[in-house]
């Protein structure tokens, strides 16, 4: 399998304090890869960096062989890497279904076709009865949905989801799982995510990358990551879900 | 094209819609020469309103500083019609330029430099007050002392040098405002409406859904600004006098906006509703201070102040938005929420 | 609802009020409906209601001098050129058969074109921006002088001053507000002073923004100027921060010569008492010696006690007196007649300075001629022309520490 | 031109500067807290300085003894004006609090129009007209005193958020608004404290200018204006931003006066403001919001 997602020795600090350090991992074309660690490993700054939000100090990011590191985060979306973001950000005055027409607008010559589209992509997520309320309606996995919905809308070859689980029940957190999974089946979409629901990533993931402090402490299949004495410290005290 | 635009418009908006424009349609036959300029007033003000709300109510940018516009684009075309005699139909292509070059330059600045919320609002403001100063040391419109055109014919109306009646220029700002509300709707229809309203509540996501957030913003600005500087134009040849204090002055950009605010923000029906409510209640609270034998300048200000206090405090979305829901066109009104 | 429908239902509300005596004269018709605008609120609402003033006072003269009385019908027009033009078509349409107004110039052009085009006269009681009748109006009339008329006169009356004392200044530096009267007196100044021969020569001009809060600058620029004189176009405000200036720099200026409002003002006297003394103001003005000056003296001095007669109330009150002779002459409010006999008005017994009210072809009264008045104990000095004087000019200026 | 001119322009412009400044504090004050743009910041002002020159007609003490009674006339005010109007705008967005300030103002100038009518009234002191020499310099005695008071009340307020208890809750307040109230402060209380805080100095700034300047209804959105462009000159929200904001512009309008033509001094300020905002948007002293 050829690297879809390349990151090599990327590295942040903010004021002095460093949140990436030197991070390297690949995400195979095809793969779903898991990222994780615990609370403030730096596992939304490296999102942030791939997706644009801002540059890393040093390191590069490929995309499909593209140096994508210092593009804008819509430059990296209309390259084909759609996002969803860990504290969501719905457009709370617009109805559900204008929120994924935005996105599907992307990729789409006209409004109409792009709300096909949009309905489309609502059906698949359970969203369908919900199209036409406001988003700020919605309850929190609702919008949690109406955040992956978005960024599948913008037809990503790579999905970077962020804690899309956090907060749903285990049978809402399997729904997703198989969306997830029949996502990656039929249409190949790649898919890196961050996530603290290990149910969750044990289940997607065929890779796993582990941060802490900042630095990539171990990778591998989720077999082998789980049984890694480092990943099995760093995690001591925190909240797992095995 | 037309039934692209007509579409998802409720049928009951669209009979409101077509009533009212029948009764603006017809007002001149009834109306007096008072009530004509009134009528006149309140389009005007609808048509800046409805030009800013492009940028504030679509886009989220809050401008606070429109006046700049509306001087520019009188000043350029008036001064092309002074000078050189150049009819202001050729002329508007000259003040939409200048106010589109402003509001690029403004917008610009802003937007490459993070200038956002209220520091973006006072960036507005500056630039009116400068343009303001400086227009009163710019000889060739005569600075502060005023630029006069020649005086309006009343007899005929030329309306391809806009010297005529003030019908015509009901007419001209009715037909204005007609096509700014058909733009508009088509705008907010658009893929740019759809970025624009995405822009306006999430800058961030907007940009994560591959929208280009800062050619987005300018295009807001940029729009506004030329369609602003068309009222501007009519205000020049309507008046046939400009001065620097008045056109450009800050309480100038505050007038314009009270309307879309107090209408509703972000919908299309919102600045005409407000400018409808505001001009009605300003010249009915001078009626009803005449009646009264109320002799005192400013009581009138006064009143109008705390009306304005009441409906911002109770009607926190405008007047649009509920009163829509209560005629039965939601649909049509559009939406906005709490931010 | 329609105007009149309006008027139907508060009249029918308010019997009461249908009784009072206006309303009575009012149905007779036999009084000339005037509107007079003015900007009674807004930035210019010190001037505006100070025009007012004289308003109440009018009727009694106009009865005294055997003219017709006239219903006043106000409107403010909020400083706004908008309103100015919504008001004067609201006047109209209530029946306004002659407008009065309005102290702004861009104000005063917005009604004048109501006025011409629904052929309603229309009397300009102060505005001094030339082009207003050049535009060839023929219902709109003027009886206050253009700023190149100002500037001629006040040439003229300095080198009578500058006689009279023996005091001529051999420098001066102008000083003025750039607003809309600043500018248009700016503008012609150099040219109209090149029909004289001045002692003086102009060493600096100095601009200032009318707005402005603070004036130490501009003062300290124009006495580093080095200059005897100080020639001032200023408003209220800015004449008071000025000599605040001027005190607390230390310089006494020889002659303070101002050709605009400000500095006669009762505001800047009392504000200033003593310090208020000495400058010279180069305007329109009333001649005291006139038999209706006296009798418009006296009747204001009983409704304002505090208040001394100015250029605002003069022309205000003149073009009340035009509107009441011309209905009389007329012998009908038709709107279209009373411009007739505007036109061919000939008051030789008035208060303004000059020969009288006459307007040329134009709609402008050319015949008007500026006052010198000076602040003399607190008082208002009537001191040039010779023939419309009361006073002597007295010069150099008494230095302000010495006072 | 002799180089006194300059000396003496620059100085006169920096004392001018401390004046505005102070001006300019209150509004600092509340948006530091609160975060909302008070747009009738000037017609405030016009109103203290009214009162100033009611009591010292009534009670002819010098207008820098009034500040203290005024000031505190204004505290009540401000807090009223907060508790009761401006509370329920806290969280709505930008343009409905301006809405809701720019019909304050407008009723406050009409009021103040009504009662006080429109002509120009001051007020005259012992020192209305003296001046102070140095060697070639001449400074105004009022601009003096006013600008050493500017400072002092300044300084009274730097003390107050950094030494007292309260100054210290209000600053909480101002860092971190949920924290604050998982603490358990009284959020509104403390906001409304702020707004009267900052109306205090509105009403010290007022009393002040009656000294150096006369007041009309009129000249309320003016200063308003100026008011804004001091504080974001300076940085929102930072009150040593607030006085070096206004030396800056008075010290800029005085030289841009004497270098060029004084009627187009107040574009300085603005291109001044202008340059502020696009390379340092938080403003000179202020904070990078994060």
């Amino acid at each position: 399998m050829s690297a879809r997602l390349e990151v090599s020795a990327i590295s942040k600090s903010f004021r002095g304090l460093r949140a990436v350090q030197g991070a390297s991992f690949e995400v195979p074309a095809g793969s779903i890869v898991g990222l994780i660690g615990p609370n403030g490993a730096g596992k939304t700054t490296c999102f942030n960096m791939i997706a644009g939000v801002f540059p890393p100090d040093a390191g590069e990011v490929h995309l499909e062989g593209r140096r994508i590191d210092g593009w804008r985060p819509d430059q990296v979306c209309a390259a084909g890497v759609g996002r969803t973001f860990q504290i969501v950000k719905p457009f709370s005055g617009l109805t559900v279904l204008e929120n994924v027409t935005v996105g599907a607008l992307l990729r789409s010559n006209d409004v109409s076709s792009a709300q096909k589209r949009a309905d489309e992509i609502l059906e698949k997520l359970g969203l369908g009865p919900k199209r036409d309320l406001l988003a700020s309606a919605l309850t929190l996995p609702d919008r949690k949905r109406l955040e992956v919905a978005r960024a599948l809308a913008t037809q990503p070859r790579l999905l970077l989801l962020d804690e899309v689980m956090a907060g749903l029940r285990p049978t809402e957190c399997d729904q997703m799982v198989a969306v997830f999974r029949e996502l990656n089946r039929a249409e190949g979409i790649t898919i890196l995510l961050i996530e603290h629901v290990m149910r969750a990533v044990m289940a997607l993931a065929q890779r796993i990358v582990v941060l802490h402090h900042g630095e990539v402490i171990a990778q591998g299949t989720p077999e082998e990551v789980v049984r890694d004495p480092a990943v099995l410290e760093s995690y001591l005290g925190e909240e797992t879900e095995i | 094209m037309i039934a692209r635009l007509l579409e998802g418009v409720p049928r009951r908006g669209l009979a409101a819609l077509g009533a009212l424009l029948l009764l603006l349609l017809v007002f001149p036959a009834f109306a007096s020469g008072y009530l004509l300029s009134v009528g006149f007033l309140i389009l005007h003000f609808a048509f800046v309103g409805q030009a800013w709300n492009i940028m504030m109510g679509f886009a989220g940018q809050l401008s606070l500083g429109h006046s700049l516009y509306v001087g520019l684009g009188a000043y350029a075309a008036a001064a092309l019609y002074v000078h050189f005699g150049i009819s202001p139909w050729i002329g508007l292509g000259a003040s939409v330029g200048v106010a589109m070059i402003a509001g690029a330059v403004l917008g610009f600045l802003a937007f490459r430099f993070g200038v956002a919320g209220v520091y973006f609002a006072i960036l507005t403001i500056a630039f009116a007050e400068f343009a303001r100063i400086g227009f009163d040391h710019f000889s060739w419109v005569q600075g502060s002392s005023g630029f006069f055109l020649p005086v309006a014919n009343y007899t005929t109306n030329d309306l391809w040098n806009l010297r005529g009646s003030p019908k015509m220029f009901y007419y001209l700002m009715l037909a204005m405002s007609v096509a700014a509300f058909v733009a508009c709707h088509a705008l907010l229809r658009s893929r740019m409406g759809y970025y624009w309203q995405a822009i306006r509540e999430s800058p961030e996501a907007a940009q994560a859904l591959g929208v280009n957030v800062f050619r987005y913003k300018m295009a807001a600005v940029v729009i506004s600004a030329a369609m602003t500087s068309l009222a501007g134009v009519v205000f020049a040849f309507y008046y046939n006098n400009l001065f620097p204090e008045q056109i450009f002055h800050i309480s100038r950009s505050i007038e314009l906006i009270l309307g879309p605010i107090i209408g509703g923000i972000g919908t299309l029906v919102g600045p005409l509703v407000g400018a409808l409510l505001l001009t009605g209640l300003a010249e009915g609270m001078r009626e009803a201070m005449l009646q009264l034998g109320v002799e005192v300048p400013g009581v009138k200000q006064v009143f109008y102040g705390i009306c304005l206090l009441l409906v911002v405090m109770f009607l926190p979305h405008g007047v649009w938005p509920p009163l829509a829901r209560h005629l039965g066109l939601e649909r049509g009104a559009g939406r906005r929420e709490e931010r | 609802m329609d105007r009149r429908q309006f008027t139907k239902v508060a009249a029918a509300a308010g019997t009461v009020t249908a009784l009072s005596p206006l309303n009575i004269a009012r149905a007779q018709g036999a009084r000339l409906k005037v509107g007079v605008l003015l900007p009674r609120s807004g930035v210019q609402a010190g001037i505006g209601q100070d025009c007012h003033r004289v308003i109440d006072v009018t009727a009694g003269i106009l009865r005294d001098i055997g003219l017709p009385a006239l219903d006043i019908m106000n409107a403010d027009t909020e400083s706004n050129v908008d309103v100015a033009r919504s008001r004067a078509e609201r006047l109209i349409s209530e029946g306004a058969q002659l407008l009065v107004g309005a102290f702004d110039s861009g104000q005063s052009t917005a009604i004048a074109q109501v006025a011409e085009q629904r052929g309603i006269p229309f009397v300009i009681n102060i505005a001094a921006a030339p082009p207003i009748t050049e535009q060839g109006y023929k219902f709109v009339f003027r009886n206050f002088p253009t700023a190149p008329m100002i500037l001629g006169d006040a040439f003229a009356n300095q080198l009578e001053v500058f006689q009279a004392t023996g005091v001529s200044p051999k420098s001066a530096v102008f000083m003025h507000v750039n607003d809309t009267f600043g500018q248009a007196m700016q503008k012609g100044f150099t040219g109209v002073m090149s029909n004289f021969t001045m002692p003086y020569k102009v060493l600096q001009t100095i601009s200032y923004d009318p707005a402005a809060r603070d004036l130490s600058v501009e003062v300290a620029k124009a006495r580093a100027s080095g200059a005897e004189a100080l020639i001032m176009v200023s408003r209220l405000n800015d004449a008071i921060l000025i000599t605040r200036e001027l005190i607390k720099q230390r310089w006494t200026p020889a002659a303070i010569l101002s050709m605009g409002p400000g500095w006669y003002e009762d505001q800047y006297r009392k504000t200033l008492a003593k310090l208020g003394d000495g400058p010279m103001s180069f305007v329109p003005w009333y001649d005291p010696n006139k038999k209706l000056s006296k009798q418009l003296e006296a009747a204001h001095t009983k409704a304002f006690p505090d208040i001394d007669l100015n250029t605002n109330h003069i022309y205000t009150f003149e073009a009340l007196l035009v509107a009441a002779d011309a209905f009389k002459r007329a012998g009908s409010a038709n709107p279209k007649a009373l411009a007739d006999a505007i036109r061919t008005t000939n008051i030789r017994d008035n208060v303004s300075t000059g020969p009288g009210i006459q307007f040329d072809a134009k709609g402008q009264n050319d015949k008007l001629r500026n006052s010198v008045v000076q602040n003399r104990g607190g008082k208002l000095l009537t001191v040039a022309p010779k023939g419309a004087a009361n006073a002597k000019p007295e010069l150099p200026m008494t230095a302000y520490d010495k006072r | 031109m002799p180089v006194e001119i300059y000396l003496n322009v620059a100085a006169s412009g920096l004392l001018t500067g401390l004046v505005y400044g102070l001006m300019a504090l209150g509004l600092s004050v509340i948006f530091g807290v609160v975060r909302v743009v008070n747009f009738a910041h000037g017609e405030m002002m016009t109103l203290a300085m009214f009162l100033t020159l009611v009591l010292f007609n009534a009670l002819k003490l010098d207008p820098l003894v009034l500040m203290v009674p005024v000031a505190a006339v204004m505290f009540v005010l401000g807090y009223l004006m907060q508790a009761g109007l401006i509370n329920p705008f806290i969280n709505r967005p930008e343009h409905s609090q301006f809405m809701l300030l720019v019909a304050i103002a407008l009723v406050l100038v009409n009021v103040q129009l009504i009662v006080f009518g429109p002509d120009a009234q001051g007020i005259r002191t012992r020192y209305s007209f003296d001046s102070f020499k140095l060697g070639p310099l001449v400074t105004d005695a009022s601009k003096v005193y006013a600008a050493g008071a500017a400072l002092v009340v300044a300084a009274a307020l730097f003390a107050f958020f950094r030494f007292t208890l309260l100054g210290k809750a209000i600053r909480a307040c101002a860092d971190n608004y949920d924290g604050a109230r998982v603490v358990g402060l009284n959020v509104k209380r403390l906001y409304a404290l702020t707004f009267g805080i900052g109306s205090a100095c509105v009403g010290a700034a007022g009393a002040m200018l009656m000294v150096v300047s006369d007041v009309t209804p009129a000249i309320g959105p003016a200063n308003t204006l100026l008011a804004f462009v001091i504080v974001i000159t300076g940085g929102l929200g930072s009150m040593p931003g607030a006085l070096l904001g206004g030396l800056l512009i008075g010290l800029t309008e005085a030289l841009g006066g004497v270098l060029f033509t004084p009627s187009a001094k107040s574009m300085f300020a603005f291109a001044l403001l202008v340059l502020v905002l696009l390379f340092r948007p938080q403003g000179i002293l202020g904070r990078r919001e994060t």
